[in-house]
């Protein structure tokens, strides 16, 4: 069906004949609405069912930075995009093979992003004057033949939704706030997935509002319906189950996966946590996820700004208990100034910062990687410290753990990088036996005999000591501290043997870096490295690069600094190294001047992931020979 | 160490040379707290010292407990966080004017809202000390400092105001030339479960000298300054003829037997006023029209904040459990692939 | 545009969609503040709107006037460069209850004490709206939010408290669902010289729907709230039989009739009190035991920093001259080198 | 006269046969005492007295954090060093020839810097029991023979001062004040140097207390005396004036000349000047020096911490001012946040940081120059902004001029990195003619015809815009903006626009800094590299090299970011690029990441200067040949 289908308004008579079904290897759909047309409930209870098939899947939600934008606007579209597939997946997808559009500015904002010959599914009922306005739309997409390159189904889902739930007894406003779940029975229709259990969950999650939960029911029931009733869909889709390694499994976002290892860090450890946060897009999720962990030995505190946030957390680590932060991008300048005193003070401590786009308040919704060197050199003095970063959501679970291990271990505060795509999308997580995890093993210094305050240990780590080991009292503080003693010292030789023990502390966790992963050749033309976020579009850049012959490695840090000892040798063993990164080149200017080796850059600063197509270009371009030597972004 | 009853002042100061200025208040101020510790019933490792930067906030390098000397303004914010990890030790904040009330003035109001126990000691000399004589927020208007070549044009704060303004549960104010009413204001404070903050007048010798001496030169003080006492007129003055009366809701200064003013008509300290309208009238007491009132001006009973985060955790505890990883992992909607 | 007298307010609207949720109060807020203008006998280019982060906050880019939305809770610290580098200009701070209250409390306190000529606007909603849902330095104790899901430990502050406490010489309070009164307030603020501060009364329909109920439900209002004017005694209640009366220096809400009270017992208000002892105990004021008083709390007069500020420099231009750099690259010791 | 000489107690009876006088070329001296003692005052008075002379010279003040420690400790020790000369002069000088030590804990902490074979003048009359204990001198040095190393004159300063003053009146306390006339009574005289001029400044000092002035001449003038009466001293000393270039001048300390700089620039352009700032060690001189000149169009503003000392200026640069903050290490630290927000801003602003010893609180009152990549990248997102570092006090002048230039013609936030070894010294400063000095234009649009907030001209600057110009109202903000209008955007191209656009406009001042100096070969083995204060020291390590046959070249770089554009070529002129730092190596790392090129660092962290000889060693090393991959630090 192409050009724009004739509308199409159908009851709800059932079809006897079985439609056929399409075997597919994966699809990305995206659900996209006004920010009150509840697509992130949509997108999310779709990747639910879809999890629950044993897909594996990936996902980007992208919504607007106002909270409620006025119905029908441009600036008020909030979509959710997934991918899912039989096999490994590891992005939402370059474009949407199919995308749901519930009112005119969402077709408007999105349409450019569908497939070439991919399918839009409408919201007819909802292309009225008045919105098509809004949208500044001069005639109706859906007539006048604009959108000749798609498949597109017109569905009046609004007016569809309210006929079924005409005798609801719900208000018009009520009703309309059911056609999300219509849509998403439309879906689960399309893409065979069972209903059943979808409609326990909407009870159980409207259980204190029994009528709306009935609405809801219905009005996903009669979406269901729709497409084994009506002719227009020819044929429904069946992704074939991925094949992924046995275990239980639930879905997780980046921060919510953050808020377990950090859970998991204390249990493992036996010590408290303490969380002291200033709420910040993208970050806040992280604190709303601890908070309601009080039956563990969590604390959280909703500090007055981020310092207090920060120094909070350093109290809290004084204290002996798992001190941490959480923020973004702007709330991480503020912390500058109290980190350079956790460094001082030698106690560990784990800050994570959510990245989103900068600079300033920047594009606070948006995804980006632009605090890197900030996070490495962003202090006065010389003031070094631990960065790592997860490079996605369920990774971050990992990362969590290991920023603990390393501030427990070095007692040093340890900078944890994710960012808003990592933090609020989702994916499958194979739930682990805690019992598996790795250890975490702290030991408080309780003998008086000996104690120096800043006497270290092989990994030129310090003792911690809780307040209220009697014997140990001691001062700590700021102001460059004698060797061994930890007084004060003006001593010129005493400042120059801190500044450097404090620096091969650091470098020395080098040691403790397992060895680096290269996947693909272990030397050649081309190496990719990569870190945080870019993870799913390098990786599946790179399977379809080698699947069509071109030899090409790829090496993903979770290790910013120090870096792994391996990867200078790593590097110099292929002829070319790709960094793509969204920012200016952050990571390629670390590279350069560690390895004093040129690099080819791959930038992208728009607030929007790697498409696996712009890495996959630049891969081939490279392997045909392109000159490196003009390191260049995408799209602009 | 351990056993609380035998610890003396001494026990309490360390190794460390003190760094002050000779004559400098400071002194005055550690000796008193170096006295009260021991008679707290306190083990000396369960007591913290936690200070921002200032010539004042070296003071935890002088006290043989745990002890932090941070940075800048942020002492409160590190005190709340140790309070909150370990709510069973003894936190004390010392800090200055300019610590605590120029960069480090949101932390302050925040502590004093939140009610949670910390000792805030404030020691006000009206100046930065430590970086050589600028104006604070408490330098009164007019005065001359290195920053303020031709006077300073910045009305100053009342801490006490602030702190009362804030939502404080604890204000008194001192001075560092009056030992034993030093004394008492701070074993009143270390008795108060919340935030109790204490100014303390101090005289920088080097910088400000002579702040304070309206107040605190024997030839004059009685009738510059107001002790206040809960539940007694304000009465001052050398022949404590004088007090303090209120005609609607402003405070006249008044002398005894003069127009027929007798003690009945005089206000009566009330500490623990719910409202607070009386602590904060006399915040704004200062002579030469009022006299300085020195003592408590308010202590009210409130939950403190750890103790109501204590009772979340508990609360947490015993609707769920004590948590369990493996359940934890384990909720919400979860899948299994064979 | 100059001609200050022709302007509407369509003349302050911009091009720009407003995107806040529908029904959210901040357009009220909005509405008032383009209606004033106008009538203020100010041109358009001399007005400047500084804003933070915060739903609120966007409020500049609504205004057909200079203006900037800034970093979070630094409104007014920008604003103070700007009154202070250009006095002639009308700078307004447009502000919530975060951005205010939390990260940009110190500011807002030095503000308050210093007396700049702002006028700032706190659009109070009691909950962070921008951030979706955390709870606020205003939200009350107990509340559940998504930071608090088990209810908020915090003891919120009472902004008007915060303000009198800091040394605030205009603060006044009042809510978006009264445009009359909110007019009459924003009128008041902005001729007065020095630091104007209006606490305004928001509803997030979001996430903090309902939150002034008690004060602005027409079938209760009148009895939950008191109507602030000066020389007035404090009056209240559908029958306008209500009133406050004061116990020792303890407010009271009495019934007029009832065991023998007549007005002339109530307490009367008085704006420009010196001491502000009124207006404190005002803001101390809430339901249910007290009703919420609306307007101005107080009023005095002070000289504005930047008045004081071009004294400085006019002092200085008088003893010294009009600064001329020859003269003042050879002061000092000098010596020549032929 | 070696070993302790013995006690001499006498009177102020004159000699009558002239004392020869010595020749030299160069003379450096401390003066070390109790923080009390007065001995800054003293080092002051002497270098004026010297500046008349016509010597070129340099100064060191080092002073402890206390203000006023007790009397006699070792922490307690306050000096002031000067070198002055027949020559230029570039340092205070490696190891004082000279000490002048007014008590046993001063002589204690400084004997180790004197040249060995040096002169100790040790005012003997402080070296009681008593002080001697709290020295920690078991023995008394100039009884015990360990001073054998030296000329040792022993003066009873304290004794003869009261002597001379014992028909004053004044208290004993007063008296004891009057011992640092009595030092440079001595040194003037011996010296060479006339009493008169210094009388009357002494009168016109203490104007206000005349008692006290005449008590402070007379000390004065007894201490001069004494040289010439006495034996002790059996040759004065005269060092020729120096070859210095016609002109008026005076001495000048780096924060003072930066003061004058920004005056300078506000009368230059017309633009008046507004300076939002906290107080912070070793930066608040510049705010005292600015308080001062209100009857310029300066306004001064002592905000209530660094955050609103940065957003005050950023106000007033809004409002059309040269808006300006001045900070140190943790500052700056604090300010990053606000610095995000300028950049976004495009508007004219300068941060000067007067570097300190770090991290976190460090050690303030010594020197360190280790905030250069904090200065560079330490911000959320991608936030370039141009950085400049002054190489010695009077540079200051130049650079706060040259900081504004770049401000208000390319729009931006400009950092000027001074430290507190340039901010605290003096030197002698040519005073320079108003009209000879750069002309700096500032254009304010007024004209509302075709205005966009964010259109750029060649430079890629927009327009500044006066609040209070009828047409032109606008708005502007952190979050990303649209690149004509200044709206908020959140397009994704507008986003890469903006970020590449904001980069490219930093980058492009390149074209505006004028060819790199090199000093020395224009190519071959050795070129050093430096930046800021080290200046004085690699130019006389260089000098000294030079005479000695070696064929050295030197580039000290005042623009930082961008750094010129002919600095890549330079670089690849020599087989050898050494890098002296007072940090890790942190311009080493920039010039690594951008030219890819090896360089050999030479790093201290001491919070003191480089010695020259320090870098001569390192010098002569390379150019002996030893291996230059061996980076190194100095006396560990
Ligand atoms: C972030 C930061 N800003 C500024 C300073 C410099 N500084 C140190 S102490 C101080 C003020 C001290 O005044 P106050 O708190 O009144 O203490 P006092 O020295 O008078 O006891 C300042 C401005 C600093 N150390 N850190
Ligand atoms: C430095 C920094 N910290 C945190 C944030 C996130 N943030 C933006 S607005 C806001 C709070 C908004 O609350 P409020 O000031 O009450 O304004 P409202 O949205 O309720 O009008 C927060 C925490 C930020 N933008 N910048
Ligand atoms: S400068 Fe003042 S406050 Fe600081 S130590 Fe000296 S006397 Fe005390
Ligand atoms: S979230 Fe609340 S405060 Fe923000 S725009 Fe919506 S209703 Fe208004
Ligand atoms: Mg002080
Ligand atoms: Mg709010």
């Amino acid at each position: 069906m192409s050009g724009a289908a004739a509308a199409v308004d159908v009851g709800l008579e059932r079809r006897t004949a079985p439609r056929p079904v399409e075997e597919l290897d994966s699809v990305v759909i995206r659900f996209v609405g006004d920010s009150g047309d509840g697509m992130q409930l949509t997108g999310n209870e779709f990747s639910r069912a879809i999890a629950k098939a044993g897909h594996d899947f990936a996902t980007h939600p992208d919504y607007p930075s106002e909270i409620r934008a006025p119905t029908g606007t441009l600036f008020g579209v909030s979509g959710y995009q997934i991918q899912f597939a039989s096999r490994q997946v590891f992005t939402s997808g370059d474009a949407p093979d199919v995308l749901v559009a519930m009112n005119p500015a969402a077709l408007k904002t999105n349409l450019s992003d569908v497939k070439n010959g991919g399918t839009i599914i409408a919201n007819s009922g909802a292309f009225t004057d008045n919105s098509l306005a809004k949208a500044g739309y001069a005639a109706n997409p859906l007539k006048d033949g604009s959108l000749g390159n798609y498949r597109v189904y017109e569905i009046d889902i609004s007016g569809l939704t309210a006929l079924a739930l005409k005798d609801s007894g719900l208000s018009k406003k009520d009703v309309g706030r059911c056609k999300n779940y219509y849509a998403l029975g439309l879906m689960l229709s399309l893409y065979s997935r069972p209903l059943d259990k979808e409609e326990g969950d909407v009870r159980k999650k409207f259980a204190k509002k029994p009528q709306l939960a009935e609405a809801n029911v219905l009005a996903l029931r009669a979406g269901y319906a729709y497409v084994e009733a009506t002719e227009m869909f020819i044929t429904s889709y069946r992704v074939r189950a991925a094949d992924i390694r046995a275990g239980t499994y639930r879905s997780l976002t980046g921060n919510h996966a953050t808020a377990l290892g950090f859970v998991a860090a204390s249990e493992l450890s036996g010590v408290p946590l303490f969380l002291g946060s200033y709420p910040i897009t993208p970050a806040t999720d992280i604190l709303h996820e601890l908070a309601a962990l009080k039956h563990f030995n969590v604390t959280t505190f909703q500090a007055e700004d981020e310092i207090a946030g920060i120094c909070s957390a350093i109290g809290a680590s004084y204290g002996g208990v798992l001190g941490m932060t959480t923020t973004s991008g702007p709330g991480m300048a503020l912390k500058t100034e109290a980190l350079g005193l956790a460094v001082m003070l030698e106690l560990p401590l784990v800050i994570v910062n959510v990245q989103r786009g900068g600079p300033s308040t920047g594009l606070p919704t948006k995804i980006e990687q632009s605090d890197l060197l900030q996070a490495i050199y962003g202090r006065n003095g010389e003031c070094p410290l631990p960065v790592i970063a997860a490079n996605s959501p369920s990774d971050c679970f990992d990362c969590a753990m290991e920023a603990f291990r390393i501030a427990v271990k070095y007692m040093t505060p340890v900078i944890l990088l994710t960012d808003g795509g990592i933090g609020n999308a989702a994916e499958p997580w194979r739930i682990p036996d805690p019992a598996s995890l790795p250890k975490l093993e702290v030991k408080f210094r309780t003998d008086p005999e000996g104690y120096q305050a800043y006497a270290r240990d092989a990994n030129l780590a310090r003792s911690w000591v809780r307040p209220g080991t009697p014997g140990l009292e001691h001062r700590v503080g700021g102001l460059e501290k004698d060797f061994l003693t930890g007084n004060i010292s003006q001593d010129p030789l005493n400042h120059q043997r801190m500044v450097d023990v404090r620096a091969a502390k650091v470098a020395g966790i080098a040691r403790d870096i397992p060895p680096t992963r290269v996947e693909g050749p272990a030397q050649g033309d081309l190496l990719i490295v990569g870190w945080g976020s870019t993870y799913g579009s390098i990786v599946q850049a790179r399977e379809q690069a080698v699947a069509e012959g071109h030899a090409v490695a790829h090496v993903h840090l979770r290790h910013l600094n120090p870096f792994p000892s391996d990867l200078g040798d790593i590097l110099k063993r292929y002829k070319t190294v790709l960094v793509p990164e969204m920012n200016l080149g952050q990571l390629s200017r670390l590279l350069r001047e560690r390895y004093l080796i040129d690099v080819v850059q791959l930038n992208k600063v728009q607030g929007k992931p790697f498409k696996v197509s712009e890495i996959y270009d630049r891969i081939i371009e490279l392997c045909n020979g392109v000159p490196k030597g003009v390191s260049k972004g995408v799209s602009k | 160490m351990n056993a609380a009853a035998a610890l003396t002042k001494k026990d309490f100061e360390t190794d460390q040379d003190v760094r002050w200025c000779p004559g400098c208040g400071d002194y005055a101020v550690l000796a008193q707290v170096q006295k009260l510790m021991p008679t707290l019933g306190i083990p000396r490792e369960n007591f913290a010292f936690i200070s921002g930067i200032g010539c004042s906030s070296r003071f935890p390098y002088y006290m043989e407990t745990y002890g932090m000397h941070s940075i800048h303004g942020r002492a409160p914010a590190i005190a709340s966080g140790l309070k909150l990890a370990r709510p069973e030790l003894s936190v004390w904040v010392v800090t200055g004017d300019g610590d605590a009330l120029a960069i480090g003035g949101n932390h302050f109001i925040h502590a004093m809202r939140r009610n949670i126990g910390l000792k805030i000691l404030l020691l006000n000399n009206r100046i930065y000390g430590l970086t050589k004589g600028q104006y604070s927020p408490t330098s009164l208007l007019g005065m001359k400092t290195k920053s303020t070549p031709q006077g300073s044009i910045d009305r100053p704060f009342s801490p006490v105001a602030v702190a009362l303004g804030a939502g404080a549960t604890f204000v008194a104010r001192t001075v560092d030339s009056d030992l034993a009413h030093m004394a008492g204001v701070l074993k009143r404070a270390a008795e108060h479960q919340g935030t109790a903050f204490v100014e303390i007048y101090q005289n920088c010798i080097v910088f400000n000298d002579g702040a304070y001496d309206a107040i605190t030169d024997k030839s004059m003080r009685d009738d510059t300054r107001l002790m206040l006492e809960h539940g007694k007129p304000l009465l001052y003055g050398k022949e404590r003829n004088k007090g303090i009366r209120l005609r609607g809701m402003e405070p006249e200064a008044v002398t005894l037997g003069e127009n027929g003013v007798t003690e009945s008509d005089l206000l009566v300290h009330d500490e623990a006023a719910e409202h607070g309208g009386l602590a904060f009238l006399l915040s704004q007491f200062d002579v030469p029209t009022l006299p300085v009132p020195l003592g408590v001006f308010r202590e009210v009973g409130a939950p403190s904040y750890e103790e109501m985060n204590n009772g979340l955790q508990a609360d947490a505890r015993e609707r769920r459990g004590q948590g369990d990883l493996a359940s934890l992992f384990n909720s919400g909607d979860t899948w299994t692939i064979v």
